[in-house]
């Protein structure tokens, strides 16, 4: 598997590091079902058969997380980008 | 004490030059550079872009590129972050920096984070297709190109300087100081069968 | 030549002919013409009291102790390929029992008591072989770690030793103990621990099963559920639907999507591990060894073969094949370990799609729909666990409460903390 | 071709002056024992032909007798083990072993010798050893089956042995990228490396072969006038003069895996780049593994001959038709004196012309179908050999090697032919298995009779024999297109040029799987010795789809991995469950397309270089004092360090606690992690990651802070100082240095993009010295002079600095790891040794006595301080003792999940202390807890011993521990239970800080 990194460049699956689910944000720490809510956020993941948002790590070169869309049936890379519109910086 | 001041050790230690005319792979040991990392603050790109411009009369590079001027260079290596560098040896250059870009960005010093190999010779992209996991065809990695990646599990960072008088590729390599030993061990082991030469300098 | 018996045989309604020597070489002086089917590939009915999805090893399992045990045997074992087909086709067949946590390790522990007295059961060799297994240690921490597994194993009742450099040198003098990168220091045995020959496990479950009266069907995919008023009363398949009192998943690596044909979302992610099978030798390591300095384990099989394998490939993936790095990895990790066997060759690499829990832990448990039954999270441990598995499960299914020693595998753990972290990573399914 | 027949009696079946061998460079090699010669240029198998060995090994269950079939590496027979010693090497293919001086190989599973051989007993029990035999008995007595029967079946496994001695030879692995990478340089992979290469893209050509031209070196074919090979070289020069391509001979393309968005995929592929020579020359490894990356590829795998089922199809002697061809043309080999053909396709034919031009004496064509083009029958006439159309051929027979065959002919008529040779060709098997790596599944063809090229990877076009294109003129048409095409789609200009001459020729085939009437055992898998038979039981017992059907029988899990069977397997396996093949459908193939050594996917990855070593800029020092280094993950750090005549390591570690606690001591503690942090919002930052507050925390002070992941357990600790009002510099675990940044950039980047905050990993920037004990001070003011002022007012516990010191800048933190009155002094990197040196020094006088990790842990668990082996990712905070740290200020990371029942739980276990009662009582790490008096079982478990040591300040071992409401039970004496190891001790349960707990010396 090659990850086009937008900084880097496309790139050998074994320069990043892999987290899943892209779309993990921290719920409200002060919401009255908080527990439920970071429960939710943490332990109950998308795991689609299919095209997948998910977070890889460029660790061994620019060191930006991305957001990476792949399909996990054929693991056709289908878009990478930074995790937020500011790009990274 | 008499002595006062602290003597510097070079990463790559008791390295035997040699004065062999010719060697498949030569290297020199750029030890001594000042190195910092330069963090770009918030919002502040185009105000750190001016002050590298003003004060090193470099244009920032936006991607994964090196560009020197004088005695200076700044290489891209990540989309907020450069490795700038001054062949002006001692620990001045940090502070020079953090003066002239002020609160665009934050500095840290590197200067003994890395080991630092200057590369060239006929035969150092066969070697280093050994190593790295990048393409470094002179198509596809020009002259000022820069990439971080791994060099046989080792976090490395190269560019690509302009062809030597001879035509040959000439190449820097940047590694964590700590494992300066075990690329020494991949580098040589790898350049062998294309006779490997070590120099005090690579111009 | 005999013509193929087909579904006939089901309709005749046949007893299996005994497995044993004498039928075997009775067998043998006529050409072995008169073996039947090894299990009926019977047809689905239109309603079972219980319908078992996946023909793996935890399904088929499940399915012989409910009619065993249980006396449930109107159950049908719904296969969406060939049984076998998942990951019970394609573990590298480690069985042992070295857990630490007292969540796990007596379920673990009754699944080797069952794997000791299996072929008797099944009236099939599945070749449970206890060679045992060396997990080695590299570092003083490391040794720590492993002596309050083992002393956990022994406080169960379960086997366990801590050897040093140099008892492990006696059992295996060609690993490397002089250039090793991370010598080694020792290594926790199990001796009881040890292999057994997965496919036949497989069959020897479908078998035994059919003999009681379970139906197994193959190339029958659930497609969706049939819900009444809240409640799942049966299935939509590739061959039609089929109404069943109780359901039971047992898909393994599929496990979120026939949740998701649920509406359930779980704690679980799929991803990709690999395994190697070199050339076939000659007898070269007795038993189950495990690298401690990097991701590597290994044995031989029966026919020779060294089988091998290391990490998960660390993505999300349902295309049960992995990729290079790993690979490279694996075989790292196998020449800092035993470099003798760097001429052997590799012959064949595979991939299995795992359902990684958040804690690596399992999964027994009702879920929040009536009517369905969950067996899930194996992660890549799983096969060791298929006969406790389906016995607890069968558990669960007739009685509707969990199985003494599948207590702790509840599926509201994660929300309750009451985690089963063995390696503690944490909610992080690639690093378990 | 000049066939004056057999030359030198040495080479019985040499044929002179044909081949593409040098015979101005004879070799010789051994054979069991037996020395032989052939020449450069021959395989082992070419050249044990010539020699007239016709037997060379012994199959799997059977032991039948073998010889060799193929002529490629889809060799299912001939495995022999090669070299010896360290190098010995089982299982290897005759039929690809290139010839060398000295060469040694052997026959394998065999006992005592080839021709006797003791387990050929085995054939007598065949009617018992039938597929999965082994499932249905040895269940009886249960005893028995470790004790006896298993072993036995386990002796009898295997072929070859692997050595017990370290693998002597270095392998490599490397990277290639390119434009357009070839597989296969026969003819349509030569064609299409021409029309890419001088488009001027980059191009790879592989071919497994030693020699390029495939096909063209095993049969006569002529191109534009020239024979094959001349055509080959011709090609091959200009390839070589074409500066960006490169060609790749001996090397195997074995896995395609995942590519990129661009379309890219990844191959592997195997180069043997000295098993050609009997060792690897100095700085060349024996094998070098390629990692290549190509925008586009040209699959030119070409086609494998298939055998046809047939009574003692497995007889030495059988061999395949285009194998012959091979053998007879390019290594002017006959096979035997005697041939015969049996055929189903036209292609077939060739052998038999070859071998009567090669004046081998044909005894028959038999050809399955009963209509052949007339030319064929023509053209045998005129070589006056007998044809048989719709005939059969139903039993080999012979003992060690063929001698004659039964064939029944077309009306019916069983008669018998002497022969020593038969060639079969069953058709032609493209070579599809690199089209389906990546999950792709092949598509069945009538028209010849097997499978072709179905969904292919993205950018892979599949040309000549490999997409079922069989005649030689397409080969070229479909691979220069093929080439064009890829140059074009990587944006060169491709070159028209000339379609080459060559003459038409036939390929039409019939299938014939099987023979039925066959009266002896007919194999479907030669390695693994399945015959029809077994497929039938198979079908009988309902392991009916391919899959189940392979497993049970083993069908193409050899090490030709079915290259030769499975496909006749299925073909019967269809014919007896009435349906067509199609329906079935085939088994998966999975890399490695030929097996492949481990060693190579290790390349230098191995012993010392397994990992990259790590090593602190104090190392060169430590290693002067004679330091005992050990591993920390990548890093070394000095375990100890003996004094002169030390030998026991807990006299050591004593020596220097003592020494540290009484007077100073030095430690190199750089390997910490240390991460600059920088930015308006760096205090905020440190406030959302930590569970206590940083933004409070004074310019010039240090802090102890916890991490927690998301999911309320702990992280990682460390301290991070405040340099300046934006700036922080964190320090981690070393262990847990990598993770923690990759856990900041986390939160920096995805979390909480709005803030303004800088981190950059400076580990490697500074070296970094714990110097810790009552005359610390009293050191630093020696060493540092007026640099900076160390006094107790003006640098107090926690704090910290940085200043100029000796020229360069320093920084100064007052720490404690140990407990004692401590700082650590941190310089650039590369003065590292210059200052450990200095320090040294300046401690002479106060005894100074440099200490390892083993006396930093005695010392931190003497404090009551926690590492990894609490921190192990299963306690919370509180477990700890620390949860009063977690701040109600603020949120962090971590903060709500560790609010779940099962974290929160009162009924956790906590943080103590330990010692024993009997003071002379060691203890062990790893120990679990019991309540005085209960019963030993996991149930009463109440925790267990994190961390030990021999206390050299109380004089007797302590411990640290997690236990059951450990805080509510000091004072209670508990069982500290090590079956494993040392067995059970008495302790008492103590709070976890044992030495100073006021901590006076720290503040001193
Ligand atoms: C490479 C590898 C190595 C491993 N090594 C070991 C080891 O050494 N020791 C160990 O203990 N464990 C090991 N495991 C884990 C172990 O194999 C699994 O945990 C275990 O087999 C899972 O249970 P199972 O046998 O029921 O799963 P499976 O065999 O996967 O059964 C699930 C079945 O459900 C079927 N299915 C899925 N969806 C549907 C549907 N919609 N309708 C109908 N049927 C469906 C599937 O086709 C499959 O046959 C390994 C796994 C792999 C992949
Ligand atoms: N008349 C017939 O029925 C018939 C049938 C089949 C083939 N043929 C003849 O065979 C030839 C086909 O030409 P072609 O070029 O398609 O095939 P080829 O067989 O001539 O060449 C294929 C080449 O690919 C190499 N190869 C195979 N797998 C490889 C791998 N994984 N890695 C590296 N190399 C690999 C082989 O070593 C071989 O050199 C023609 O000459 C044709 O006449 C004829
Ligand atoms: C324990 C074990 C041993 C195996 N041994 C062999 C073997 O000797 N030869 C072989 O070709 N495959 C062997 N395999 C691999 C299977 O052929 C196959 O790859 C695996 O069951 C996964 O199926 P798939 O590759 O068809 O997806 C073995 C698999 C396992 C689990
Ligand atoms: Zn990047």
């Amino acid at each position: 598997m090659r990850i086009q990194c937008p900084f880097c460049g496309e790139r050998d699956l074994s320069e990043f590091a892999y987290l899943g689910d892209a779309d993990f944000r921290r719920p409200d720490p002060d919401a009255a079902d908080a527990e439920a809510r970071f429960f939710n956020a943490v332990y109950v993941r998308d795991n689609p058969a299919g095209p997948h948002d998910e977070l890889w790590y460029h660790a061994s070169g620019c060191r930006s997380w991305l957001r990476v869309t792949r399909n996990t049936r054929t693991h056709e890379i289908l878009a990478v980008n930074f995790p937020t519109p500011s790009g990274g910086s | 004490m008499a002595d006062d001041t602290l003597t510097a050790r070079a990463p790559f230690t008791d390295l035997a030059f040699s004065s062999t005319p010719y060697g498949g792979v030569v290297v020199a040991d750029r030890d001594g550079l000042a190195l910092a990392a330069v963090l770009v603050r918030k919002g502040c790109l185009a105000a750190l872009t001016a002050r590298v411009r003003e004060r090193f009369g470099i244009e920032l590079p936006r991607g994964p590129r090196r560009i020197a001027a004088g005695t200076v260079a700044f290489a891209g290596l990540g989309p907020a972050t450069w490795l700038a560098s001054s062949e002006e040896r001692g620990n001045a250059f940090a502070l020079t920096l953090k003066e002239a870009v002020g609160d665009t960005a934050s500095v840290a010093d590197q200067s003994s984070g890395y080991a630092m190999l200057r590369l060239t010779g006929a035969k150092l992209r066969e070697t280093l297709a050994k190593v790295l996991p990048i393409d470094l065809h002179p198509r596809a990695f020009a002259p000022g190109d820069v990439a971080s990646t791994t060099a046989s599990h080792i976090g490395a960072t190269l560019w690509r300087l302009e062809d030597s008088a001879e035509g040959l590729p000439v190449f820097e390599i940047a590694v964590f100081r700590s494992l300066a030993g075990s690329f020494w061990d991949t580098l040589t082991h790898s350049a062998a069968e294309f006779g490997f030469v070590t120099r005090e300098t690579i111009s | 030549m005999a013509r193929y018996a087909g579904d006939s045989t089901a309709r005749l309604g046949f007893a299996l002919m005994r497995y044993s020597i004498f039928n075997l070489v009775r067998q043998a002086l006529s050409g072995h013409r008169a073996w039947g089917p090894a299990w009926r590939d019977a047809a689905p009915k239109s309603a079972y009291d219980v319908v078992i999805i996946g023909g793996g090893g935890h399904g088929l399992a499940t399915a012989h102790y409910l009619a065993k045990i249980h006396g449930i045997s109107n159950v049908a074992v719904l296969e969406k390929g060939w049984i076998g087909s998942g990951n019970a086709g394609r573990n590298t067949t480690i069985i042992r029992s070295n857990y630490l946590l007292a969540g796990n390790n007596p379920f673990y522990e009754w699944s080797m008591k069952l794997w000791e007295g299996l072929e008797q059961d099944l009236n099939y060799n599945a070749m449970v072989s206890q060679r045992g297994v060396l997990n080695l240690y590299h570092s003083d921490a490391q040794r720590d770690t492993y002596a309050r597994r083992g002393n956990a194993m022994r406080m169960h009742g379960v086997d366990a030793e801590l050897l040093d450099a140099e008892a492990v040198r006696r059992m295996l003098p060609f690993l490397d103990f002089n250039g090793a990168r991370f010598p080694i220091h020792g290594g926790l045995l199990q001796r009881r621990g040890g292999t057994a020959r997965h496919d036949a496990v497989v069959w020897g479950y479908a078998r035994a099963a059919s003999d009681r009266g379970v139906d197994i069907i193959q190339n029958c995919e659930v497609t969706g559920f049939i819900r009444e008023a809240g409640t799942i009363v049966g299935v939509e398949t590739t061959r039609g639907s089929i109404r069943a009192g109780k359901i039971g998943m047992a898909v393994a690596g599929s496990t979120s999507r026939v949740a998701e044909l649920a509406g359930l979302k779980l704690p679980i992610e799929s991803h990709v591990l690999q395994a190697f099978v070199s050339e076939a030798i000659k007898p070269f390591i007795p038993g189950v060894v495990t690298f401690g300095a990097g991701h590597f384990y290994i044995s031989q099989s029966d026919k020779g073969g060294l089988v091998f394998g290391g990490d998960l490939d660390g993505y999300n993936s349902y295309a049960q094949r992995g990729n290079l790095p790993t690979v490279e990895d694996v075989c790292e990790g196998a020449m800092a370990l035993m470099p003798a066997i760097g001429r052997v060759r590799v012959l064949r690499s595979w991939g299995g799609v795992m359902d990684m829990s958040m804690d690596g832990s399992p999964i027994i448990d009702r879920t929040v729909i009536a009517g369905l039954y969950l067996n899930a999270g194996w992660c890549y441990g799983g096969f060791k666990a298929t006969p406790a598995s389906g016995w607890c499960f069968a558990h669960l299914l007739a009685r509707d409460e969990p199985h003494a020693v599948a207590r702790a595998y509840r599926l509201d753990r994660f929300a309750t903390g009451h985690l089963l972290d063995e390696r503690g990573v944490g909610a992080q399914p690639n690093l378990h | 071709m000049n066939a004056s027949g057999p030359q030198e009696s040495a080479q019985p079946n040499r044929l002179a002056g044909a081949g593409l061998i040098d015979r101005i460079r004879p070799l010789s090699f051994q054979f069991d024992g037996k020395r032989y010669t052939g020449f450069d240029g021959d395989t082992l198998a070419s050249a044990l032909l010539a020699a007239g060995v016709r037997l060379v090994g012994r199959s799997f269950k059977y032991h039948r007798p073998r010889g060799i079939l193929t002529a490629g590496s889809e060799e299912p027979n001939a495995l022999v083990e090669l070299r010896s010693g360290s190098r010995r090497e089982a299982n290897t293919r005759a039929t690809v072993v290139e010839l060398f001086e000295g060469l040694e190989a052997r026959s394998q599973n065999r006992w005592p010798s080839l021709a006797l051989d003791v387990g050929a007993v085995n054939s007598l029990f065949a009617p018992i050893f039938v597929a999965g035999f082994y499932y249905k008995t040895f269940m009886w007595p249960a005893v028995l089956w470790e004790k006896l029967y298993e072993p036995v079946i386990r002796r009898a496994a295997g072929l070859g042995r692997a050595s017990t001695e370290a693998d002597p030879d270095t392998y490599e692995k490397a990277y290639a990228f390119c434009d357009v990478l070839i597989i296969g340089a026969g003819p349509a992979g030569l064609a299409a490396a021409l029309s890419t290469a001088r488009s001027g893209a980059r191009v790879i050509l592989c071919d497994e072969d030693f020699l390029l031209g495939g096909r063209l070196n095993g049969e006569r074919y002529e191109i534009d006038g020239v024979s094959g090979p001349a055509w080959t070289r011709q090609v091959e020069a200009e390839l070589r003069a074409s500066p960006e391509t490169r060609i790749l001979r001996r090397t195997t393309v074995f896995g395609v895996y995942d590519g990129g968005m661009s379309g890219t995929h990844t191959f592997a592929a195997l180069q043997r780049v000295s098993d050609h020579l009997a060792i690897p020359p100095a700085h060349q490894p024996r094998q070098r593994l390629w990692r290549i990356i190509a925008q586009r590829t040209v699959l030119a795998a070409g086609a494998l001959e298939r055998p046809i089922v047939f009574g003692g199809n497995d007889r030495p002697g059988v061999m395949m038709a285009s194998a012959v061809r091979t053998y007879v043309n390019r290594f002017g080999v006959i096979p035997g004196r005697h041939a015969a053909l049996f055929t189903t396709s036209d292609d077939g034919w060739k052998t038999a012309f070859d071998l009567a031009a090669a004046g081998v004496r044909l005894a028959a064509i038999i050809d399955a179908r009963s209509v052949v083009a007339p030319v064929l029958t023509e053209e045998a006439k005129r070589l006056d050999t007998r044809v048989f159309c719709g005939a059969q051929v139903v039993d080999a027979h012979g003992s060690r090697a063929l001698e004659r065959i039964t064939v029944r002919e077309d009306a019916g008529r069983l008669s018998q032919l002497q022969i020593d040779t038969l060639a079969v060709s069953g058709g032609w098997n493209p070579n599809v298995a690199l089209c389906t790596h990546l999950g792709g599944r092949p598509r069945w063809s009538d028209a010849i009779a097997a499978f072709v090229p179905g969904d292919v990877p993205r950018g892979m076009a599949v040309v000549g024999a490999a997409a079922g294109s069989f005649s030689l003129k397409d080969a070229l048409r479909e691979g220069a297109a093929a080439g064009a095409a890829a140059a074009e789609a990587t944006g060169f200009k491709s070159v028209k040029h000339r379609e080459p001459r060559v003459t038409d020729e036939l390929t039409a085939v019939v299938p014939l799987w099987c023979v039925s009437e066959s009266k002896t055992k007919a194999f479907v898998d030669f390695q693994h010795d399945v015959t029809r038979e077994d497929v039938a039981l198979a079908a009988r017992e309902g392991f009916s789809s391919v899959e189940l059907l392979k497993r049970y029988t083993t069908l193409g899990m050899a090490t030709d991995q079915g290259k030769t069977s499975s496909l006749n397997g299925h073909a019967i396996m269809a014919a007896l469950t009435e349906r067509a093949i199609p329906e079935l459908g085939t088994t998966t193939s999975r890399p490695p397309y030929t097996p492949v050594a481990l060693a190579a996917f290790a390349g230098v990855h191995r012993g010392k270089h397994f990992k990259p070593t790590r090593l602190t800029s104090g190392h060169a020092w430590a290693e002067g004092r004679g330091a005992t280094f050990m591993e920390s993950g990548e890093w070394l750090r000095a375990q100890w360090f003996a004094a002169p005549g030390e030998t026991d390591w807990l006299t050591i570690i004593t020596r220097e606690v003592r020494a540290v606690r009484s007077g100073v001591g030095v430690c190199d503690v750089s390997t910490l992690g240390k991460i600059d942090i920088q930015g308006e919002d760096a205090a905020a930052f440190l406030d959302r990651v930590y569970i206590n507050l940083f933004s409070t925390l004074p310019i010039g002070k240090v802090r102890y802070g916890l991490m927690l992941r998301e999911d309320g357990l702990v992280l990682d600790d460390g301290t991070s100082a405040r340099l300046a009002p934006q700036q922080y510099l964190m320090s981690t675990t070393t262990a847990n240095a990598a993770k923690v940044m990759r856990h900041l950039e986390h939160a920096r980047q995805v979390l909480w993009p709005e803030l303004d905050v800088q981190i950059v990993s400076v580990t490697e920037q500074w070296a970094q010295y714990a110097i810790a004990g009552p005359n610390a001070r009293r050191l630093l003011e020696r060493l540092l002079g007026d640099a900076i002022d160390v006094s107790n007012a003006a640098f107090p516990y926690l704090a910290c600095a940085e200043f100029s010191w000796r020229g360069v800048t320093a920084r100064l933190f007052r720490i404690s790891f140990s407990g004692e009155l401590a700082y650590e002094l941190a310089v650039p990197a590369r003065y590292g040794d210059a200052a450990i040196r200095a320090i040294m020094s300046a401690g002479e006088d106060f005894g100074i006595t440099p200490y390892g990790i083993e006396a930093l842990g005695a010392m931190r668990i003497e404090k009551g301080h926690v590492t990894g082996n609490e921190l192990n990712g299963t306690t919370t905070a509180a477990d700890l003792g620390l949860g009063r740290m977690m701040s109600k200020k603020k949120d962090f990371i971590g903060r709500v999940l560790a609010r779940r029942a099962g974290l929160a739980d009162a009924n956790r276990a906590a943080l103590v202390g330990i010692k024993p009662t009997d003071k002379s009582a060691r203890l062990y790490a790893g120990a679990h807890f019991l309540t005085l008096g209960a019963e030993v079982s996991l149930q009463n478990d109440q925790g267990y011993v994190t961390s030990v040591a021999f206390s050299p300040m109380l004089g007797h071992w302590i411990g640290l521990g997690l236990l059951v409401r450990g805080q509510e039970r000091l004072g209670e004496r508990i069982r500290a239970h090590s079956p494993i190891r040392g067995g059970d001790v008495d302790v008492e349960v103590v709070a976890s800080v044992f030495f100073d707990p006021e901590g006076a010396r720290l503040q001193s």
